[in-house]
């Protein structure tokens, strides 16, 4: 019987390891998998590259792995935020790596890296600093720019509900870059909120199927209203 | 005829507002963070105009009541939004998809300086801005069918943000159709700068004064 | 009101014209959007690129169009099934060109044209017949080639369920090329089973937002079981 | 010991019966048109492997009676098949993705003929074939993270399909790793073919005679 469901947070986060990258789902406070961050700060692990849309809010997830001295490298589309001190003053220290990649161009190369799509030309950033060292090309009357794909070697994603299957669906604006960094790394981990039998969820309505997931683990707070 | 101490410029509301107007039904439309965002409240619900945000939400209604607020319904400026009966929701990469792929019908967003060959430049304030945050305003604003403007016509400081030529570093090169300023109404045409509507009390003499690149006015 | 749902086929079909691309729904016989490809034959219009996964089979659908006369080439990566006569005839007399494409390079290359990517590097093809002529560069490690977007003038699609803004749901394996050919026209044309009110589709299980959606006839022909 | 006489190659069942044995729980498995189908007969609903069919099919279970075929529900083989609890429907472009990005353990297809490096040539038998149906097999085999191949050892006329290079039009380089033929089981290894089992009956001789490459024989 196959059953991606893990008990533990040490289990869930096994092999994580130094220097690797980390796809980090949830756009501001919606869909963060902040319980499996809090537990990858448990691991110690250090030099990590993340991949997220912010460089972190507030106190906890990505900015407590980051004042934790965790986070060589960030890449992300929006690094500055009202709450966002503690990117900040790394940064300003010289003490994290940033590059800065446009919010779409984010999400389409690590979809690219998920579907086997090597780099791909896109229509974003050319002119900018962003075209800059990139390969530039007029396809179809469009002046257009090389993106290469990017993957992870772990992805962690929140989902609303999750069978032993790993098939995931997600709530409201909480799917954002989850559905896509769950298809691009070599180990996907998800807490989700609801786990539900094998068949609780309607094929058609299931946003990403279990090939894509290896680890599920339940992490229940409440449904809302809170 | 008038002088421009009568000027009334539009306040931040009425340029909302004045946007809002030209916004026909039927058209799909994202909002930058900011000031673009309050465009929607002046479009009547019952003129369907479909809102969409970068985080894969489509088809934004009102903001909720604070009491019933769903913790995981947010725009992209990570306000609490509704969604309308229609809406639906998508992940990142097909909400980009809409964007890049030439779906939506118009984005509106704010900027330091629009040129009059239709570059823009909103994300970044100078070359040494080593941290700036550009969000989805490049796929944005290279992807929508249309990219309006709604900014101040000038800096706090008093200096031109309709340009010649941008200064700081470019969002994307050629985009820009339209800007809406607190003085006035701009078309970006192939001869630059075409003003289609002013402020209350507004000529010409006032616009040329505060506008740091040729203005053509229609016939 | 925005009402995307038309009355009459001449309606539906409204701006077809002569050497238009037509994109086809459909995989063998689930999810084709037949009545409106009956109804394209009856528009008269001819000289058509047709991009379908099939090369039409029977009698009726694109074997009809290609009986009528009315296909230059077709784009598809399956021309040869047990029932393809109609197409094989007009081939081997030199009625009809043919450009053959990969199944996966054929649906990224519609995704890309819906999603605004210019072109993209694959691994699919390569050291093969369809490599010849193109692009290769190894990225990653990995042969690549490069693959365009392949876009639509018209994009013809059975759905299930449609409503009045256009938002779709598909049914089971009636999903297919669907909703990846309707992001990728200028016009996207829907046959849908059902019609339902706004409001009707659960926002968390349409699979086609309306904004790729132009114009919604309603064929209904039976619910299963038939 | 054996003389060829004694052989007794396996039916196309016991093919598919062979290659069922060796597919464990867990895996994501395509099966391509035809003989690699038949495959999935033969492995228990309890070893859950989980079949995906390329025109958005994941978690194929079985055939269905005539009388509960659901019209709407087929393979890529246009077989009518049913759904197992967890499974889901995807569109084209992401049934692909599952494929190219990796995310197949496992993809079966039959060919004409394999090579010692790894090529496979199952779509076109001749360069002048002018209209063969590639279908999803070039994507299959550059893209499932192992490609098995189940063949007949020769033709019907006799001509050996393991070869040393592929005469006909590739499916795609170095991709096969394994071939479960009626005569026996090959790995395909760097330093070619490596037989791994054999029919009963079937010996070293005959398969070198039927084989149009160098055979390796474990130790």
């Amino acid at each position: 019987m196959i059953n991606k469901i893990v008990q533990t947070m040490a289990d869930a986060l096994a092999g994580a390891r130094d220097g690797m990258t980390v796809l980090l789902g949830g756009f501001g406070a919606v869909g963060q998998p902040s319980v499996l961050v809090e537990a990858l700060i448990e691991t110690g692990v250090r030099d990590l590259v993340v991949v997220a849309n912010n460089a972190g809010g507030g106190k906890g997830g990505l900015a407590g792995l980051m004042e934790a001295g965790r986070v060589r490298k960030i890449i992300c589309s929006f690094p500055r935020s009202a709450n966002s001190t503690i990117f900040e003053e790394l940064y300003r220290a010289g003490r994290i790596e940033l590059e800065i990649v446009p919010q779409g161009t984010m999400a389409e190369r690590i979809r690219a890296a998920g579907a086997g799509v090597g780099a791909f030309f896109t229509p974003t950033g050319v002119g900018t600093k962003m075209a800059e060292g990139k390969e530039v090309r007029d396809i179809n009357g469009r002046t257009m720019i090389l993106e290469h794909a990017l993957r992870g070697d772990f992805a962690l994603v929140e989902a609303w509900q999750a069978d032993r299957w790993g098939n995931l669906t997600y709530r409201r604006s909480g799917r954002n870059f989850n559905p896509v960094m769950a298809m691009a790394a070599d180990t996907t981990i998800v807490q989700s909120q609801h786990i539900v039998d094998l068949g609780g969820l309607d094929p058609e309505h299931i946003v990403t199927p279990g090939i894509f997931v290896d680890r599920v683990v339940h992490v229940p707070y409440g449904d809302p209203p809170f | 005829m008038s002088a421009t101490t009568e000027a009334k410029p539009w306040d931040r509301l009425k340029m909302a507002e004045r946007v809002a107007r030209d916004i026909p039904e039927g058209w799909y439309v994202n909002l930058g963070i900011g000031m673009p965002t309050t465009v929607a409240d002046y479009v009547p619900l019952d003129r369907e105009v479909i809102f969409h945000s970068e985080n894969g939400v489509l088809g934004i209604g009102p903001r909720p009541p604070e009491a019933e607020r769903d913790p995981w319904l947010i725009n992209a400026g990570k306000q609490h939004v509704t969604l309308r009966p229609g809406g639906s929701f998508v992940h990142h990469a097909d909400s980009f998809a809409m964007i890049r792929g030439g779906h939506l019908d118009l984005c509106v967003l704010g900027a330091f300086e629009v040129a009059e060959n239709g570059d823009i430049a909103n994300w970044a304030t100078s070359e040494n801005d080593t941290a700036p945050a550009v969000g989805g305003a490049m796929d944005l604003a290279a992807g929508a069918k249309r990219l309006w403007v709604i900014m101040d016509h000038t800096t706090k400081d008093g200096r031109p943000k309709l340009v010649h030529r941008c200064g700081y570093p470019l969002t994307a090169v050629g985009a820009v159709k339209r800007v809406y300023t607190n003085l006035g109404v701009f078309d970006v045409t192939e001869r630059g700068f075409t003003v289609i509507d002013m402020a209350p009390g507004v000529d010409a003499a006032m616009l040329k004064a505060r506008t740091a690149a040729e203005l053509h006015f229609q016939a």
